[in-house]
């Protein structure tokens, strides 16, 4: 099952592109402030969180929107399958799409800003630990404004304040690698969070787009 | 059998306080073919994705087989296939793409006779390229495929024939036929002039929503 | 095609890609020869044979294989939209083809650019990347690169696809007078340019010729990477034409 | 000649590694941009090679 | 003409959107990276100039996607009116409904990023000259990638390099005149880009529009 | 008239390898009907999108009153009314905003009319509620409402018919006869069989794509 849908989902090789986006907007932050190398290396964790966040968040409300539109959500709505299954697996597939590649990109990131080499292990584990749970809140505000006609903007809406827990403790774990103090503690927040998305979220997503799809 | 496949019990639905039925009650058996009809806006479509669990706007009862539809989702989930006015068809994918990803969220249906549902629809030659580049028509086969390989008893169809061509409608006349012969049940609507003459029923929406 | 009898003949031959296919062919060896003999004398010349600038040392050779790149980028992106106008407005297939095949030549050498001039910087300027107005502006030049073979890669039909990236291509072109300029406009890091149409180079002899043979060489690469991939693509895009068939079963 | 030695030539006066670094990264550039269509038409012509026979069979 | 577009546009009500976008990138910056005023007074006007990019480049996608999908589209290239026209209408009527909007608000955001009081007006200014630049060149890219089934990321690819330059004078300019430096240079300079912009830009999307159409 | 209103020379289109026309040459005057006929996928919708100018895949010539098309593009286009399988409505806006933001592309339209047309498709009570909340055929039927309003003499149809009950595909068809009385032209496709026999002029694809 969900083989099968990352097989159809590879298929749009839309892959590269928030990577592409990721990177640049880490090229705009030097570009519109400020230049100086000790800057950059003081807001890198900063920046690079900000626009991992922004490229998962651009690509979200794409992720239901054609299958509304083409009708394929009616049938995903209509099959035999467990709901909550698909729905992870949707998620899952897009993670593997965007927060996986990004998080791999990520240290490149942390050259170009600048950022010290003991931040580079925290900036990848709180990156591994937090893009899902971006994907899977992203999904919930995707599957609300998936039957609305403007969705594009409301959902970062949305979205944007569930967001801003893991951006707090995603980008305090990395000035805490930088600065040589303990991870533990936030990536076992950032953990903890991932696991009740995980739990919590494909039901509040399936619930959303029923009554999307209904409307 | 006694108990009927699908029973309607006064089912009632109003849209932006125009009422488009109201107690409305109808059977549907084993065998049968029932065609809805009524003119654009009558309701047909609203009546269609009400039976087949999409839409929640409407009071009244439906019960599958005996069983109220609230208690048995799952199972009449597996015995059902819908066809509606988006065909479920992503563009990106291939005929074959298309189906193989619908079989997947169908274990039950028969994927091995894929290759010959898309010849029977017109589409050979045309399997692994991708949709949008397929006419109107040929997108909307890539979704009629889908009746050639499930094994759900209850098809709901809206509008199947649309953007279809004429043998293509005349074979999948022949089709519901069959199926109906074989015990399955089908609730389709169509502004075409079905050849199937009297083996149908119809119901009228024109008449219960008074817009005639 | 039916109004045009005003064109010279040469550019009627020029849209027909079995002519372009001929020409390239009988070329390319002039090409590949000329394009040896010079990066070859040049590469030695300047390793071995140039003096060490008397501030920046040794690092200095890198100088002849950052200038010709970075020049070789820009006018491979000028070539691009050009040849990607003509597409647009005379439909000429090889036209289409030339500026298909000039992005991914253009994009590795501009890396080639960024990255000679990253590992001159660590020496010279002690870092690797300043965020300086050319340099800024190449990094821009690679990303237009990046944008036209992303979309390229994104549209089925050749022709859309063509046409689409010629557009983008224009556009992108205000990038190259700003590339060019930005030594000017702002005082930067970065140093202004050597070789100037009204004036000598600042540089001693010894210093220069070489580069320009470098220079030279790296344009002569370049046509012979170009004829290498059009070849490629006429082939691809003719494949069902006789002449095409012929060549390939004999 | 501007170097004595060949150890000297090397060492580039301490940048070796950076000058050597650029001709080798050129050098990658050049090589990729002759050999990439070069095999790209290799794969071309057994694809149409293949194709005509195909269409000789049926 | 135009105010026909626009009228049709002011009904989307997507209005308020892409403001408290706008707004909330501004404040996950302090989030994400530190919450210190003079730290903050340092950056923002780089943060708000990046948020105001991303918030156009996120609205961008959908100008013509649902024109392209329901065949408005279709209907516009075919109408007698100069398509030059026609477009300007519709760029101009984006930029009411994002960019101007985001110019008034953005010196709350100065404020809320504790932006010197000198800095307002550059702030202010910038983004006048610079947010209709940024609409119609993101119109280029709306438009040449309408016909594809992706889009979404692909046109921030093709658009962010374009930005750049404005997003560097516009930023510069409000540095400009925080520090009390002359700004008629910078603001010459957005002037310059933005009248390129109207002349060339609209020639740019009618071509790349009939080109998505014709595909 | 001794130049016809619409001269097509010796056209050929391929896609993705598989040619659907070549060498078509027809001409169609004042008071014509031309109906293009074929099966799903046989050129239909991309001969129509050539004919109106939208897609430019193809060689060949085409000559409006005598002209060129690529030299009176201005003139062409307002003398053209197209209507494609995407109906262009937009479903934010409601009917009457649909129809009034199509008159401002067209100023020669008659705006006057609006509402007899409105009335006219069926869509009394509905001008101002917005088009996502009509049913499918209702929203064609905004889109037909512009076949009333148009001084537009070339009518080009793609599938007018789709989603449109009984009732309403008689009285367009009626519509489009008056409108080649009245020296219009109308080039249409529709999978529909049409009542009005002799009066059309026939072309299939079929046989020039050689797909039967
Ligand atoms: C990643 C960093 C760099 C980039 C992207 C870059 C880019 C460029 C570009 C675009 C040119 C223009 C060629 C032309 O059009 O004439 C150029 C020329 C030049 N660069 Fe760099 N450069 C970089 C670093 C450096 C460094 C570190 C140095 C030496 C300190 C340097 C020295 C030169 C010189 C001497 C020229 C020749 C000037 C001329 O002829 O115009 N560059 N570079
Ligand atoms: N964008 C495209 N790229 C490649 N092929 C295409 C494209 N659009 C259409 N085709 C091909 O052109 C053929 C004709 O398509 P067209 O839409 O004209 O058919 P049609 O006659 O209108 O059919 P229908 O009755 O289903 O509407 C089809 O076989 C289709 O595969
Ligand atoms: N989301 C909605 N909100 C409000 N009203 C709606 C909504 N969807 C449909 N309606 C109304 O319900 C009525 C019935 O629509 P429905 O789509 O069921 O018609 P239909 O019989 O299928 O017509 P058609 O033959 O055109 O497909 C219409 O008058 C429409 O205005
Ligand atoms: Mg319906
Ligand atoms: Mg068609």
């Amino acid at each position: 099952m969900k083989r099968d849908l990352l097989l159809s989902y590879r298929r749009k090789s839309d892959l590269v592109n928030p990577l592409i986006f990721f990177l640049m907007v880490a090229t705009l932050f030097p570009l519109g402030v400020s230049p100086d190398p000790t800057f950059l290396a003081d807001v890198a964790p900063g920046v690079v969180w900000v626009a991992a966040l922004l490229a998962t968040l651009l690509s979200m409300d794409s992720m239901f929107r054609s299958d509304f539109e083409d009708g394929t959500l009616e049938q995903i709505l209509l099959s035999p399958q467990p709901l909550y299954l698909v729905v992870l697996a949707k998620v899952l597939a897009h993670w593997m799409l965007t927060g996986l590649p990004l998080t791999l990109l990520a240290p490149v990131l942390g050259v170009m800003l600048f950022l010290p080499a003991e931040g580079m292990g925290g900036l990848v584990l709180s990156l591994l630990l937090g893009t899902p749970t971006l994907s899977l809140i992203g999904a919930i505000g995707a599957a609300l404004t998936v039957g609305l006609r403007k969705g594009g903007v409301l959902i970062s809406l949305l979205v944007l304040p569930l967001y801003i827990p893991v951006l707090i403790f995603g980008s305090a774990a990395v000035q805490g690698a930088v600065t040589g103090l303990p991870l533990g503690g936030y990536l076992a927040i950032l953990g903890a969070m991932l696991s009740l998305g995980l739990v919590m979220a494909p039901l509040a997503i399936g619930a959303a787009l029923r009554i999307s799809v209904s409307g | 059998m006694s108990t009927p496949r699908l029973k309607i019990d006064n089912l009632f639905c109003e849209r932006d306080e125009r009422v488009l039925f109201e107690g409305l009650c109808f059977e549907v058996n084993a065998g049968e073919v029932i065609q809805i009809e009524g003119q654009n806006g009558s309701g047909k479509t609203t009546l269609l994705r009400i039976l087949s669990g999409l839409s929640r706007h409407f009071e009244g009862d439906i019960y599958w087989q005996g069983e109220h539809l609230d208690n048995c989702a799952q199972a009449y989930r597996e015995s059902l296939l819908y066809f509606g006015h988006q065909p479920g068809v992503k563009a990106v994918l291939t005929p074959r793409e298309n189906l193989q990803w619908y079989a997947s969220l169908h274990p039950e249906m028969d994927l091995t006779k894929l290759d010959y549902a898309l010849v029977k629809v017109g589409l050979k030659g045309y399997e692994d390229v991708p949709c949008h580049t397929l006419s109107a028509g040929q997108n909307r086969r890539v979704s009629l495929a889908r009746l050639y390989l499930s094994r759900a008893p209850l098809w709901i169809l809206d509008e199947p024939f649309t953007a279809i061509d004429k043998r293509g409608v005349a074979e999948k006349e022949a089709l519901i036929t069959t199926h109906a012969q074989e015990g399955g049940t089908v609730i389709l609507t169509t502004h075409h002039e079905l050849a199937m003459g009297d083996k149908i029923r119809r119901l009228n929406l024109d008449q219960l929503a008074g817009t005639l | 095609m039916a109004d045009k009898k005003w064109m010279p003949r040469w550019f009627y031959q020029l849209a027909s890609p079995r002519w372009c296919y001929e020409i390239t062919g009988k070329l390319l060896p002039l090409f590949v020869i000329a394009a040896i003999l010079l990066l070859v004398t040049g590469t030695v010349w300047a390793l071995a044979f140039a003096p060490a600038d008397y501030q920046q040392g040794n690092s200095f050779r890198i100088i002849y294989i950052h200038v010709p790149s970075s020049i070789l980028a820009q006018s491979c992106y000028m070539l691009m939209a050009v040849a990607g106008a003509i597409g647009l407005i005379w439909k000429m297939k090889v036209a289409d083809m030339v500026a298909k095949c000039c992005a991914p030549i253009g994009a590795s050498i501009a890396v080639l650019s960024l990255a000679t001039g990253a590992i001159w910087g660590k020496p010279t300027w002690g870092s690797w990347w300043v965020w300086d107005a050319r340099l800024t502006s190449m990094l821009i030049l690679f990303f237009l690169y990046l944008g036209i073979i992303a979309l390229n890669s994104a549209i089925e039909s050749e022709r859309t696809a063509a046409q689409s990236t010629a557009v983008l291509a224009l556009v992108g072109l205000v990038n190259i007078p700003i590339i060019k300029y930005s030594v000017d406009w702002w005082n930067t890091l970065h140093q202004p340019a050597t070789f100037k149409l009204t004036e000598r180079p600042a540089m001693p002899a010894e210093m220069w010729v070489p580069l320009l043979v470098m220079v030279i060489g790296f344009y002569c690469f370049f046509a012979v990477a170009m004829m290498l991939r059009l070849r490629n693509e006429i082939i691809q895009r003719e494949r069902r034409s006789s002449w095409v068939r012929d060549l390939i079963a004999g | 000649m501007s170097f004595e030695s060949f150890a000297e030539f090397i060492d580039m006066g301490g940048h070796g590694l950076y000058v050597w670094l650029s001709y080798a990264i050129a050098l990658v550039v050049i090589v990729i941009n002759i050999v990439n269509p070069l095999m790209h038409k290799r794969h071309i012509f057994t694809e149409q090679a293949r194709r005509l026979r195909r269409e000789k069979q049926s």
